[in-house]
Order: structure tokens, then C-alpha cells, then sequence
């Protein structure tokens, strides 16, 4: 199983065990991942404006990679995958964004949003199967009570990602239950953490991710399970004192796989 | 294969079984050979013919012949033979009327192919391994391989197989014979759509209204032609104009759609050379691929693509959008 | 040659604001065969008519064109006023120059030209028109009513005491539907049960009527008045006709986890059960999924506890044929699906639940004993969140919810709030709502009850978010009005889930050749003029299955139905279509082509003598239709090869006409 | 007038169409921060609709939209509120001397484990 | 052959059901969706009464396109004359495709009694078609043409 993969500006730098642990957990799963060549930071928040052009063009340019090398292109980081995955259906989907990215960026073949683009999660579980993945366990997360948390970038808008009911996901649950943990289902695991309002005003990400904390903590979750950079880092800062702890999917998978 | 077919008419006019054989009769010329009905075992004797140009179809002269008191033998080659079994399904023969005897054909020869290879007043023509020896006026002989004087009908052959019979001449069947026939239709098919009109209307405006593809058709056997009804709407005795296929072949290969048996005897007849069978391929190449193979008078089946239907057929869009190229 | 006479119509302005109506009439006055022609500003009028019936008796008309609206609005209209001169009602074609014209285009030269032209195929139609005679077929005095529920059973009690005959199938146990399951109705609060269960005893009881229930219907054929249906009785394992319900067994049977449907899974029942009290037929079914008996051999108690040995465990499903008149399809509901809207945490958490189940917790014969209790820990709720619309009122295109409003929902909300009010004063009840709709005799009255007497609290704006946390259920939710967001912390959370139709609808909808709109509601002949009848002729419609609607308009629908079923049942005959098709004997070749694609087995084969040009005689199979059962499709025509075959009303040389006069 | 066409602006950007909407407030019940804003994802759509756009453009909810996606998901019309929002940002930010992230001030707005994602996202949010 | 003075108008023939399609373009008209007098419509049962010979006589008498419209599959008042009506039109489509007229003159739709507007989507899209393609030259009779 071969991949484009396209880690992202936020996986080179402070998310560096996403990235590590994703690679490790490919590599034992038998999933080849080649970076994708002198990729572009995506943005970071996918530009919703209609006549935002400018701002979608790295995206396209790494679809284009991919088309051009025949693969699926596959992410990690959570907001990579929101903003790729969008601006590929503009491109499928938006006479308008298509015909002005293409003429801006000229490339030999127009884009037409040909490429399927994957978070890893889907990969694991659509290409790889959980059922193979519970195969491959060596340390299993035996009595381990984890609560998922997917916040928005994975989920929404779902009539665009198509990546699981975005009321009531299942992917990371599942993956925890072929870890050997014992997934925690709270109600806040797909509400906002506020972490994009960060810059803004800090209070907002604070008492989001208290909401999600606490939730999480009363169903009985000792950690949170995450695949954004962002999350991770907001839900970190403000678990301290809960006793909650927040980690990657991919170091948890690492670390069942035994290759951590 | 002639004396062995007198012989065993005889034997069945003899013996009761059957009181007339329809079979082919002597004319003019060697090639001159028309479908007959022969009573008695001199007339049999005088005129009964079977050579490399008796390619006439007589299922359809069963029609009539099935309706008279008595019994008939038939000689059926495999390509009658499905067109009998046709109307049969279609309830046009009384099947307990005809006694049938099925005769294996080799194929049968186009005069006109062999006069283009320049052999004129033929007098005689012989089989021998595979070829033909024609024999002239001028007494020589010339070798003439029998493929490359097939009709066309016998060199798209679909099947040695007689599909329905009372005995077997040889007594051993034919087999399905692998073929090409829808390569020219498919040829057709992936022209551009100007070329392809240009070639149809050079074909077709050659149309003298002459009716022999019709009247040869055993598929096209109605008591009275939709031509020929001044109720129908579309009666039309002549060529209506240059581009003569406006109604009358269309109307005409519709018409037999799902009945059609591919015997290729309409352009066999055509004296204009148009190639009228590849109307009738086209749709048979069409229920093929959009209905599942079908051949009709293979067997008892009485729905044929066009009266019968499945809930996830095919939307009529699919004939702007399907592949090929020319499309 | 026709004697044909146009009568153009003004429609007030509908058609003379777009249409020179004057010039239309002038234009076709010339046409070959027309003697007389004339415009008219309502000819579907009295007068209107009166002018057609003058005409056609002061100028020896064999046929009229009129130009008017369409003919699926007033070709009856017409044809009668013709007959009532004399005229064969068939010598008259409807021109469409309304809907077709008038009424889309906005040019007045192009419009007139079109209607110019409509009018000329219509002429050059008429002129081949032949008088046409219908035929007659006899009535079949029985009728079907499909579903037992409300509509069905009120539908059927109608029927059987005019003196009719009537069949209820019902797919489940019990007759009752989803009335039986309900609390108290509203807006008069009296109880479900006690106005439902005397009318399924009634109908238990009644000498015409006989129930079918735990059956379906397989297979449908005929058409009005000759209807042949077969239906399937599922097998109940227990011999409908010696159980007496005692119930014995269903105490006795050692599997009790079973999921209740009566309660909506709410609670359980055994494996042998019987719905609930008033289930009729008050018998006992065993449930295959869990009877051990049927899934390993092994038990056999209900067998040896019951008394008149009514346990079968060797019954199959059978299959009946019967005849019938006319059919009702009044086959109901379903609340949607809510695992598409889990923001309000259906899954996470058994205390929100649906305005159904919050029925069944309500109810004296509930789960709960009509104490209301929360499923969770069987705690009292202090306070109550209800949301509206939802599923309803959504996008089109949403794969979520359905577009349309349920219309019910309001209601019963209303009297949900009240009646937790009324009973428990100490719990606060709060409703969100989008719209209070409440058209209905003392409907809004009682919404204002709600909201001036018990203290509901409605609130616009509607809840975003509901989170599970700590034995509460923390709402979010917006105040449009006072510009707010809410957060409540709820102990119950109670869905108005959008209602669709019951699922069983669609492929009735097939076997019937009755239509559906895209909700799959069953479409009604006209929407104002025929609700209670479908398209198909015979097949009538009672109750939700042709759009929400409440228990009163239910039971109207119902009653209606039944009216309209009486009137069809209690002709001896019908008269037909008379445009049927009909095979020339001369020209058919008797090829059977016509028979396979013909729909209703109209067409039979006869072998006829001919005489022969030879003055012989031959002996030929020809086709011959039965005019009874031919609809009149025409699918026989155009497979006919030689043409024999022909349609009266839309022969090929009509149709044929019609064209040239259009590509004139 | 020009209220006008800075509406027919924003609707252009925002590639939705606000009589859509039915005017439930789901969107609003959604959000996950409500309390912070002066206007509320239902009001932007309302008041784009009917032209009202200056109060938007003046006020600083433009800039507490978190972009989750939860009215857009959650409304019953799929009236799409948040691209309103965004439609009315930029509308603004495009507007000379309208950046509201200077480079200058990002060091005190961030710790040493702040991920890049913000930063890049947070430009591109507030800045043209 | 007659020299036309007025600009060219094409000529539409739609065939419709009366059950379903007849009753969409009532909608339509009900609704006041607009779409060209260029169409005429010829009432039929069902779309399966629809000859092929209706459509060839309309060309040839100098329609340059027709539509057929019907209940949706397995809507068919009839229960089955749709479905006989999308293989016979499917055919005559292939065989005229064949003979080299042009694609996009002849069109089957489904339109049931509630999609008022998709009729009148559908006849303004027909409509547009055919002005593309311009005058049916192909298959019409000149000789036909009277006047």
C-alpha cells in the first residue's frame, strides 16, 4: 500500500510526534508513505470566500503531486487534511475555483480535482482494516479508558470530508477498541476547543477546553485522543490540575504496535 | 448431397409421409435457381436442385404452405432453420404440417462475385476440396476458392446448427461458428457522425423500391404491410426521394427488431447492393449489448428484447454517451 | 366529412390576456370542415355549455374542438355537455391552450400562433374521431383496506355498515396502529385508548368485516371493481382460530429479553406474546428471532402450558387469494430515524427520547406504569427540555431530514407540556420551537393553555447541543428573541422527530400502479377535488400515507374514503374506458407479440376463417381484446408489426394527424 | 447604495444564499462562542439578507467565528452561516490599512509549544 | 424549394404521457414556468403508445426535435409501459445515431405529475439543444413541406 503523504508546516515543527509516530505506525502496518517532494504549507484554515484564489493554490499545487505520481495523497495533521480535502472538492466541484486556479497556476494537465485525498485515520481503517491492525498489536492498551476527540477539522463540513457521521463519529473509538483500550464516548468530543480564536482572545480556547475537559473526565476518560496539532496543544495547556491527559493517535498506535 | 435429397423426398412422398417437397428448382442458367413445390417423384427427378446457389430461405413460403391440407417436407439449411423456429414462436407455421429435414450448408456462392473475376457462361460448377470448379461455354474450368465467392450472408455465417428438424440429412448437427459479423457494423459505428451519414445516404439512395428485400424477409410475412395499408399512415408504393431510407428501411428494420434472424437474405437480393443487413445488425448488436445476447429463433423464448424489458435497463441517453470513438 | 365546430374560451383573462382569442377563433372558423366556430369567456360555464349544446343542435355538428384549459381539468365537462346535444361524447378534442400556452408564454404573437396550431391537430384529430361507446364490467362487492390502524379501521367500519364486505390486512399482531400506543389526544385530552379500543372491538365484532392481521399483501392484479389480491398470513406459530388469549404463555416463557415494540423497546416482552391488553385479535404470537423452540429445538414450554393446544410450531406462511371492488391503502406512518441528529446525544443517552416514547412513558400501560419516570435511573425529572422540528422543514437535498413540515408536532408538544405540568407542577418545561403552528378548532386555544395556564415555557430558537455530563443533560441552545444563548441543564430531552411514511408504502405503491411523491406519500387524483382517491381508479387513500395529518383529519379522510369506496361498490357495473385497443382480424398476423407486452392479459387468440382471394377458405389465429380489462395503454399497438392492432381514442392515424398539423 | 453593493459583495464571496434560511436559530444554539459575539451566526445571515452589513463590518464577532463548521452542519436549510461571517471579514480586512494582525505584536500572542497552524491560520484569518 | 423569409424557429413535437408527463406540463403552466411556444405537445396514454413512426413522420414532416416523456420507471400508471417505451426509444435512438443524424435531436425524459418545473427545465434544455444543432436537414422531406 503506497501513499503521497503531505505532512504539513505544524508536523515538521512542534507536532514532531505525530509525524515521527505516523511514520513508524505506517511503516509496521505495511503502508509505504512517500513525502510528498518540496511541499507548501496549506494555510492552516481552509479560505471559505468563494473568490479566495490566491490562498488555495499550494493546496493544489501538492494535488497536483499527487496526480502527477498516481497515488492517493494521505494527511495527518488534522487541519492539513480539512483545508486539502476542501480546496480538492472546490476544484472538483466549483466551475469557478477550478477555471481561476487553473489559470493562475498553468500546469500542463488542468487540475480537476482527480486526487482522493485521505486522513490517515481513513487510511487505517478503509485500506489497512481494523481487524488487521488488532493482528499486529503487541502491547495492547488493555484497561486503558480513552476518550476520543475530534474537534471540528476532521468531522465538518461532512457534506465536503465525508470522514464519519459528524454527530456521532466512530473512527477513533473503533481504532482505540483494536488498540485494546476502552473507548470513552462523550458528547463534547466533536465540539470546538476554540483553538483558532487562540490569537483573538485566549479566554475563548480556556473555557472551551475546559467544556471538552470536563465532559470527558466525568465519562471517565484518563486521556484524550487527538489528530490535531492544535487540539493537542490547547487541551494540553489547559488540562493541567484535571488529570486528564491528551495524547496523538499515532504515538498511541506506535506504542501498541511496538515500534514506539 | 442432390441425388441423396431426391432420393429420400421420394422415399417420403412414397411412403405417406408427406404428399409435397418444398425445395429449389431448375432454371435457365445453372445460377438461376427459385424456391418450388414439387408433387411427384418425376418432377423431383426433372427439376429438383441443390448446388452452391441455392440460397434461398423457404421457411417463409411455409407460412402459406403449413395453411393447405396435407403435410410438406421441408429441406431446412441451418439459416432457415432459425428462421422456421422464428415463426414458429411467432405462431405463423403449423409446425405438425411440415416434416423437416435438416441439410448442412457449406455456402452458398454470389454469381456476381465470380463474374468479377471475370469467368462468364458458366454452365456447370462442381465441388472439390473446399473449391468450386466452374465449368464454362468455352469448356475450361476454372478453380475458384468458395471463400471468395461467399455471400456475404455465408461468410458471416452465425451457425452451422439446425434448430429445429424432424431428421437430419447427414444425421450429425453443425455447430455455432465463431464470426465477425458485427465488424462492420462496429466499422460504422466509429465513423464521425457527417461520414456516416454520407455513407448511408450514398447507399441508400441507390433504393429502387423494388420490394424484394421485403418480400424475401421471412420475418417481414404481415397479411398486410403497413406499406401497402393506406390506413397505416405511412403507405408509400415508390421511392419517396433521394434520401429514400426517410421511412421506408428504418421503419422496416424496426419492424423486424427482435425477430430478425440475421439469414441475410435481404441483401442477398437487393439488385442495387445495399447493404440492408447491416440495418438490421445494428440493432441486433444493440439488444446485445444493452439486453443481454439474444438470437432470435435460437430457441422457444417468444420475448424478444423489444417485447420484454427490465426494471434497470439502460435511459436512452446512453446512446449520446457511450464509448466508441466517432461518437 | 366532418361537421366540426371550435369553441374557444377566454378563461376570464387566463388565456384572452395572452391568447387573441378572437383571431383564434377566425383563424380555425376557415379550417377544412369547420362550420362554425366561436369564442366565449367561460365555456366551461353554464352558458358556456349551453352554447356548445345550441351549436351542436343548430348546426348538425359531428364533432367539437374546444380551446381551452387542459383536458385533465374539464374534458368530462365537455363531453357531457356534448352528450346532453346529442353527440357522441368522443367526437369532442380539448385543445390546451391554457396551461400550454396562455399561461407560459408572455408574447401574444407567438402565443396565438401556438394556439392556432394546437387548435388545427386538434381539428385534424377530430376529423378521424369515430363515435365511441363504452363498455361495461361487473363489481366485485367486497373491498381491501391495507393497514389497521385509525384510518384503517374507521375506513373499514364505514364500509362494512353500508352493508359491504370488508378485508383488513395488517402487517403487525394487532390492529391499532400508532394510536394505540398513544397517551391522551389532544385538544381534548381524552385517552387513546379508550376511543381506539371500542372501534377495534367493533371492528373484531362486526359480520362484515374481517381482520387479517400479522399478514401482508404479495401480489395485486385486476382493476377497479375486479381487483385479485394475494395475501400473506405470516405464520404466528400459534393457531389463530384456538388460542384464546389467555396469556398464560406469555408468563410462563423463559424468554423475557425480547425488545418491546409497543413500548419502542422501552422495555421488554417474552418470546410468545401478545402486544398489549386490547391487542385484536387478542391472540398470542411467537417471535421467531427469539422463540429458543424455533431456533434450536429446545423448550417447548409455551406448548405445554397452553390449555386448547394452540401452539403450532410447525406453521409456514400461507398464502389466500381474494377479490375485491376497490382497495384502501391507509398503510400510516413512522417517525424518522434519529441517528443522523445526534447532537442531541439519541445515542449517548437513554433519557432523550422521542415524542413517541415519551408517549409510552406517559401511559398507565407504559413501561413505567404512567409514572414518569427518566429510562436512565428511574428517577423523576425535574426538568424537561422538549425540541420541535426536528428532522422536519429541512433542505431538499438533506440527507438528514425530510422537507416538509409534520404538522402534528406542535400538538402533541403542547400536550406534552401540559399534561407533565398538570401532573407534576414541580417540573420545568421548556419547548423550543421554530413556528407554533396550530390550525385547528381549538387548537391555538390550547397551545395558549400551555403557555397562560401551565407555565411552559416556549422559548424561540432551537437547541444546538446536548451533552450528557453528570446525570444531567446539559442543553445549548439559542433565545432568538431575547438575543441570548441558553444553557440548561435538563434531566430529560424529549425529540419531536419528523414522521414519514411507513416503508411498507413503496412497494404497495408498485403493486398497486398507485403514484407517490418524492417523500413517498401517496399522490392523490386531484389535491383539492379527489384527496381521499389515488390516480388509479379503485385504489383509495385513508389516513398519514398521503401526508401528515391529525387523528380527526385522519378519521374524515377515513370516513370520506369510505363514502367514496360505498359509491364505487354499490354500482352493479362500471362503465369503461372506451378507448381501448382493438385488433383489425384482416390485417393480424397473429404473432403474439401484443400479448407479452400487454399488461392486464387483455389479449386472447381466437383462430377465425377467412375466405381467400381463391375463394378458399384458410383458417388464421387472430388477436381479440377483452375492452374489460384493457386500460388502454397502447403498449400492444406499437409492437403490432402489421399495424392490426389499433387504440380507439389515440389511433396511429389520429396521433399521425396531429403531427402533420403541428409540422405543417 | 453602497451598502447595497457591498452586499451583493459579501453574497458573491460567501457563495450561499441567506433566504435559505428559515430563521430556526440552530446555528446560534450551536455556536461555541455565542456569548462572545455581539452578532450571532443567525444575525449575520439576516442582516447580509436585508443589507444591513455596517454593523457587521464594525464589529469584532467578525473575528470570534472559530470556523468549526457547526452551524454549517448542524442548520436544517444548509444555509452555510459561517460563510457569511467569512464573507463580511474579508470584505473588511480587504479594505486598506484593515490587517488586524501585525507581525510585530505575534511574539507576546504566543508560548514556546504554540503550533505553527495557528500562526499561518491566524494570518490568513486576519490579514490580507 | 421554398425560400424562407422569416428568421428559423425550430419545431418541437413533445409526446406525453397523459398520467404523468401531460399532467407535469399542466404544472408547469399552473406554476407559470415559461419555456418556449417552439413546443407543441401531443397527448398520448403512456409513453409506450409513442410509435416509432410518430417520431419519423415528425421529422420528416420537418420537426427538428421530439421529445417523449413518461412516468418515472416503475411510476408507470400502466406498471409497465415506460419500460417497453425506454427500449423501442432507446433503439430508434441508436439506429438514427447510426444512420448520422444528429445526436440530441431526440430525447426521452421522465417527468412525473409533480415536477412541473423539471418540464419546463426540461423543454427549455430540449430547445436549447436544438437551436444548437439548427434545422433538421437530415431526415426531413423536403417534398412534405406544403405551402
Amino acid at each position: 500500500m503506497e501513499f503521497l503523504y503531505y505532512p504539513g508546516c505544524t508536523l515538521k515543527n512542534k507536532a514532531k510526534d505525530l509525524d515521527l509516530y505516523a511514520r513508524k505506525s505506517a511503516e509496521a502496518l505495511g503502508v509505504t508513505l512517500t513525502e510528498v517532494p518540496e511541499w507548501q504549507c496549506c494555510g492552516g484554515v481552509y479560505p471559505l470566500g468563494r473568490d479566495e484564489i490566491a490562498t488555495k493554490l499550494s493546496s493544489v499545487r501538492t494535488l497536483m503531486a499527487a496526480r502527477d505520481a498516481g497515488c492517493d495523497l494521505v494527511t495527518v495533521c488534522a487541519a492539513c487534511h480539512n483545508v486539502v480535502k476542501q480546496i480538492n472538492h472546490d476544484m472538483a466541484c466549483d466551475e469557478y475555483v477550478r477555471t481561476r486556479v487553473n489559470n493562475y497556476l498553468a500546469p500542463d494537465v488542468p487540475y480537476d480535482g482527480s486526487v482522493n485525498v485521505l486522513h490517515l485515520l481513513e487510511v487505517l481503517r478503509d485500506r489497512v482494516g481494523f481487524d488487521a491492525i488488532r493482528e499486529k498489536v503487541v502491547s495492547p492498551l488493555t484497561g486503558r479508558k480513552l476518550g476520543a476527540y475530534y474537534g471540528c477539522l476532521l468531522l465538518r463540513p461532512s457534506s465536503v470530508l465525508a470522514f464519519d457521521d459528524p454527530e456521532n463519529p466512530t473512527v477513533i473509538e473503533d481504532l482505540l477498541k483494536a488498540l485494546g483500550a476502552e473507548p470513552v464516548y462523550y458528547a463534547e468530543r466533536n465540539e470546538c476547543c476554540g483553538g483558532y480564536a487562540g490569537i483573538a482572545d485566549p479566554e475563548v480556547p480556556e473555557k472551551r477546553a475546559a467544556a471538552v475537559l470536563s465532559n470527558a473526565k466525568a465519562r471517565g476518560a484518563e486521556a484524550l485522543v487527538t489528530a490535531c496539532p492544535l487540539c493537542y496543544y490547547n487541551l494540553k495547556k489547559h488540562a493541567a490540575g484535571t488529570g486528564v491527559g491528551v495524547v496523538y493517535f499515532t504515538e498511541l498506535l506506535a506504542g501498541a504496535l511496538g515500534v514506539k | 448431397m442432390q441425388d441423396r435429397m431426391i432420393a429420400r423426398a421420394k422415399e417420403l412422398l412414397e411412403n405417406g409421409t408427406v404428399d409435397r417437397v418444398m425445395g429449389w428448382k431448375k432454371g435457365e442458367f445453372i445460377y438461376d435457381v427459385t424456391p418450388a413445390v414439387f408433387y411427384t417423384a418425376d418432377e423431383l427427378e426433372k427439376d429438383f436442385v441443390m448446388n452452391a446457389f441455392t440460397a434461398a430461405n423457404v421457411s417463409k413460403y411455409l407460412i402459406a404452405e403449413t395453411k393447405k391440407p396435407g403435410r410438406i417436407l421441408a429441406f431446412l439449411k441451418p439459416c432457415d432453420s432459425y428462421s422456421f423456429r422464428q415463426l414458429m414462436n411467432e405462431h405463423r407455421v403449423d409446425r405438425d404440417n411440415v416434416y423437416i429435414v435438416g441439410i448442412p450448408s457449406w455456402g452458398k456462392a454470389d454469381m456476381e462475385k465470380i463474374r468479377a473475376l471475370g469467368i462468364t457462361g458458366i454452365t456447370d460448377i462442381t465441388e472439390k476440396d473446399g473449391d468450386l470448379l466452374v465449368t464454362t461455354v468455352m469448356r475450361e474450368t476454372h478453380a475458384v476458392k468458395k471463400y471468395d465467392v461467399y455471400l456475404e450472408k455465408c461468410k458471416n455465417c452465425k451457425s452451422k446448427r439446425i434448430v429445429v428438424y424432424d431428421e437430419l440429412l447427414d444425421g450429425e448437427n453443425g455447430e455455432d461458428v465463431p464470426n465477425n459479423r458485427f465488424d462492420e457494423v462496429a466499422k460504422i459505428e466509429a465513423m464521425p457522425p457527417d461520414e456516416r451519414f454520407a455513407f448511408w445516404r450514398g447507399e441508400l439512395s441507390r433504393c429502387i423500391r423494388c420490394n424484394a428485400c421485403r418480400n424475401v424477409c421471412p420475418a417481414c410475412s404481415c397479411e398486410k404491410c403497413v406499406f401497402d395499408n393506406p390506413k397505416s399512415g405511412v403507405e408509400n408504393k415508390a421511392p419517396a426521394d433521394d434520401f429514400e431510407e426517410n421511412l421506408f428501411h428504418i421503419i422496416r428494420a424496426y419492424h423486424v427488431a427482435g425477430r430478425c434472424t440475421d439469414c441475410g437474405e435481404c441483401s442477398r437480393v437487393c439488385p442495387q447492393h445495399i447493404p440492408l443487413h447491416l440495418l438490421n445488425r445494428k440493432f441486433i448488436k444493440d439488444m446485445n449489448e444493452l439486453y443481454g445476447d439474444y438470437q432470435a429463433g435460437e430457441t422457444e423464448q417468444v420475448r424478444h428484447p423489444v417485447t420484454n424489458y427490465r426494471d434497470d435497463d439502460a435511459e436512452p441517453g446512453i446512446v449520446y454517451t457511450r464509448g466508441g470513438s466517432g461518437r | 366529412m366532418q361537421r366540426i365546430g371550435v369553441f374557444v374560451c377566454w378563461c376570464g383573462s387566463n388565456i384572452a390576456g395572452t391568447v387573441d382569442v378572437k383571431k383564434v377563433a377566425q383563424t380555425l372558423g376557415r379550417e377544412p370542415g369547420v362550420v362554425f366556430s366561436a369564442d366565449y369567456q367561460y365555456m366551461c360555464s353554464q352558458s358556456g355549455q349551453d352554447l356548445i349544446k345550441d351549436s351542436i343542435k343548430q348546426y348538425k355538428l359531428t364533432g367539437a374542438v374546444i380551446c381551452s384549459c387542459s383536458p385533465r381539468m374539464h374534458e368530462n365537462t365537455f363531453r357531457k355537455a356534448a352528450a346532453a346535444a346529442g353527440l357522441n361524447p368522443y367526437m369532442v378534442e380539448i385543445a390546451n391552450i391554457r396551461e400550454q400556452v396562455s399561461w407560459i408564454h408572455k408574447d401574444m404573437a407567438a402565443g396565438t400562433e401556438k394556439a392556432i396550431i394546437l387548435g388545427r391537430a386538434a381539428i385534424a384529430k377530430v376529423h378521424l374521431n369515430a363515435p365511441l361507446i363504452a363498455g361495461e364490467s361487473p363489481v366485485t362487492k367486497r373491498a381491501l383496506v391495507i393497514g389497521g390502524g385509525i384510518a384503517g379501521i374507521q375506513t373499514a367500519l364505514d364500509i362494512a355498515d353500508a352493508g359491504f364486505p370488508v378485508d383488513i390486512v395488517e402487517k403487525s399482531p394487532t390492529i391499532g396502529g400508532k394510536m394505540a400506543q398513544l397517551d391522551k389526544t389532544f385538544p381534548t385530552l381524552d385517552c387513546a385508548a379508550c376511543i381506539l379500543t371500542p372501534k377495534m372491538v367493533e371492528a373484531a365484532q362486526h359480520e362484515n368485516v374481517r381482520i387479517l392481521a400479522y399478514s401482508e399483501v404479495a401480489e395485486v392484479k385486476g382493476f377497479v371493481g375486479n381487483f385479485t389480491v394475494k395475501i400473506r398470513r405470516k405464520a404466528r406459530y400459534v393457531k389463530e382460530d384456538v388460542c384464546t388469549g389467555c396469556g398464560l404463555c406469555t408468563e410462563k416463557c423463559p424468554q423475557k429479553k425480547a425488545p418491546d415494540e409497543f413500548n419502542l423497546g422501552l422495555s421488554n416482552r417474552r418470546a410468545i406474546y401478545i402486544p398489549f391488553a386490547q391487542a385484536v385479535p387478542k391472540v398470542a404470537t411467537i417471535d421467531p428471532d427469539y422463540c429458543m423452540m424455533l431456533k434450536t429445538g429446545k423448550c417447548g414450554v409455551c406448548s405445554k402450558v397452553c390449555g386448547v393446544k394452540a401452539i403450532d410450531y410447525t406453521q409456514k406462511d400461507e398464502f389466500i387469494e381474494e377479490n375485491y371492488g376497490a382497495i384502501v391503502a391507509a398503510t400510516g406512518f413512522e417517525p424518522i430515524g434519529l441517528d443522523k441528529f445526534d447532537e442531541f446525544a439519541y445515542s449517548l443517552s437513554p433519557d432523550v427520547v422521542t415524542s413517541l416514547e415519551y408517549e409510552r412513558l406517559m401511559n398507565a400501560a407504559g413501561p413505567t406504569g404512567g409514572t414518569l419516570l427518566r429510562p436512565s435511573d428511574l428517577k423523576h425529572p425535574h426538568t424537561i427540555v422538549f425540541v420541535q422540528c426536528v428532522g422536519s422543514r429541512c433542505d431538499e437535498k438533506s440527507e438528514k431530514g425530510v422537507p416538509y413540515c409534520s404538522k402534528v408536532c406542535c400538538m402533541y408538544t403542547a400536550k406534552h407540556a401540559m399534561l407533565t405540568r398538570e401532573k407534576y407542577p414541580d417540573t420545568e418545561v421548556y419547548v423550543f420551537y421554530i413556528d407554533v403552528r396550530t390550525p385547528g378548532k381549538n387548537f391555538d386555544e390550547f397551545y395558549r393553555r400551555a403557555v397562560e395556564q401551565y407555565d411552559v415555557h416556549y422559548i424561540k430558537g432551537m437547541v444546538g447541543k446536548v451533552v450528557p455530563e453528570n446525570g444531567k443533560l446539559k442543553v445549548q441552545a439559542s433565545d432568538l428573541l431575547e438575543n441570548r444563548q441558553l444553557h440548561i441543564d435538563a434531566d430529560m430531552v424529549v425529540l419531536a422527530a419528523a414522521i414519514e411514511p411507513d416503508k411498507s408504502a413503496r412497494p404497495l405503491a408498485t403493486m398497486l400502479t398507485a403514484s407517490m411523491d418524492t417523500n413517498d406519500f401517496f399522490t392523490e387524483a386531484h389535491p383539492k377535488l379527489r384527496p381521499v382517491e389515488s390516480p388509479t381508479a379503485g385504489v383509495f387513500l385513508a389516513g398519514m400515507c398521503q401526508g401528515p395529518k391529525d387523528i380527526p383529519e385522519t378519521v374524515s379522510q377515513a370516513s370520506a374514503c369510505a363514502a367514496k369506496v360505498i359509491g364505487l361498490l354499490n354500482k352493479d357495473r362500471l362503465v369503461g374506458n372506451p378507448c381501448v385497443a382493438h385488433s383489425d382480424e384482416l390485417m393480424c398476423n397473429g404473432c403474439s407479440q401484443c400479448a407479452n407486452v400487454c399488461p392486464y392479459g387483455a389479449i386472447t387468440y381466437a383462430d377465425k376463417e377467412f375466405r381467400m382471394p381463391d375463394r378458399t377458405t384458410a383458417v388464421r389465429r387472430v388477436a381479440q381484446v377483452n375492452p374489460a380489462v384493457c386500460q388502454g395503454c397502447g403498449a400492444c399497438t406499437v409492437t403490432c408489426p402489421s399495424g392490426a392492432m389499433d387504440l380507439f381514442g389515440f389511433s396511429n392515424n389520429q396521433i399521425m394527424a396531429e403531427v402533420d398539423a403541428i409540422c405543417k | 447604495m453602497e451598502q447595497q453593493n457591498m452586499r451583493e459583495e459579501i453574497l458573491f464571496t460567501a457563495n450561499a444564499d441567506p433566504k435559505k434560511c428559515m430563521k430556526c436559530g440552530k446555528c446560534s444554539g450551536a455556536c461555541p462562542n455565542y456569548d462572545k459575539m455581539e452578532y450571532h451566526p443567525h444575525q449575520f445571515v439576516s442582516m447580509v439578507q436585508e443589507g444591513n452589513v455596517e454593523p457587521l463590518l464594525e464589529s469584532e464577532s467578525l473575528y470570534l467565528c472559530l470556523t468549526c463548521m457547526v452551524c454549517v452542519e448542524r442548520c436544517p436549510r444548509n444555509v452555510q452561516p459561517a460563510r457569511f461571517i467569512e464573507a463580511v471579514r474579508l470584505a473588511k480586512i480587504r479594505q486598506q490599512g484593515e490587517n488586524r494582525l501585525k507581525p510585530q505584536d505575534v511574539p507576546e500572542l504566543i508560548d514556546e509549544d504554540t503550533p505553527q497552524q495557528l500562526l499561518v491560520s491566524a494570518f490568513r484569518k486576519y490579514t490580507k | 424549394m421554398q425560400v424562407r423569409n422569416e428568421p428559423w424557429k425550430p419545431l418541437i413535437v413533445a409526446f406525453c404521457c397523459n398520467w404523468c408527463s401531460y399532467a407535469g406540463a399542466d404544472l408547469a403552466g399552473t406554476n407559470r414556468l415559461n419555456y418556449p411556444a417552439d413546443v407543441k405537445i401531443i397527448r398520448v396514454p403512456c409513453s409506450c403508445r409513442v410509435n416509432p413512426l410518430f417520431i419519423l413522420r415528425a421529422f420528416q414532416r420537418g420537426a427538428d426535435g421530439v421529445i417523449v416523456c413518461g412516468c418515472h420507471p416503475g411510476d408507470c400508471h400502466y406498471t409497465s409501459g415506460n419500460y417497453y417505451a425506454r427500449r423501442r426509444m432507446t433503439l430508434l435512438f441508436s439506429m438514427l445515431d447510426y444512420l448520422g443524424i444528429e445526436k440530441g435531436r431526440t430525447r426521452v425524459e421522465w417527468v412525473s405529475a409533480a415536477e412541473g418545473q423539471k418540464f419546463a427545465e426540461t423543454m427549455n434544455s430540449f430547445v436549447e439543444t436544438i437551436v444548437s444543432l439548427g434545422e433538421n436537414k437530415r431526415l426531413e422531406d423536403l417534398r412534405c413541406k406544403t405551402e
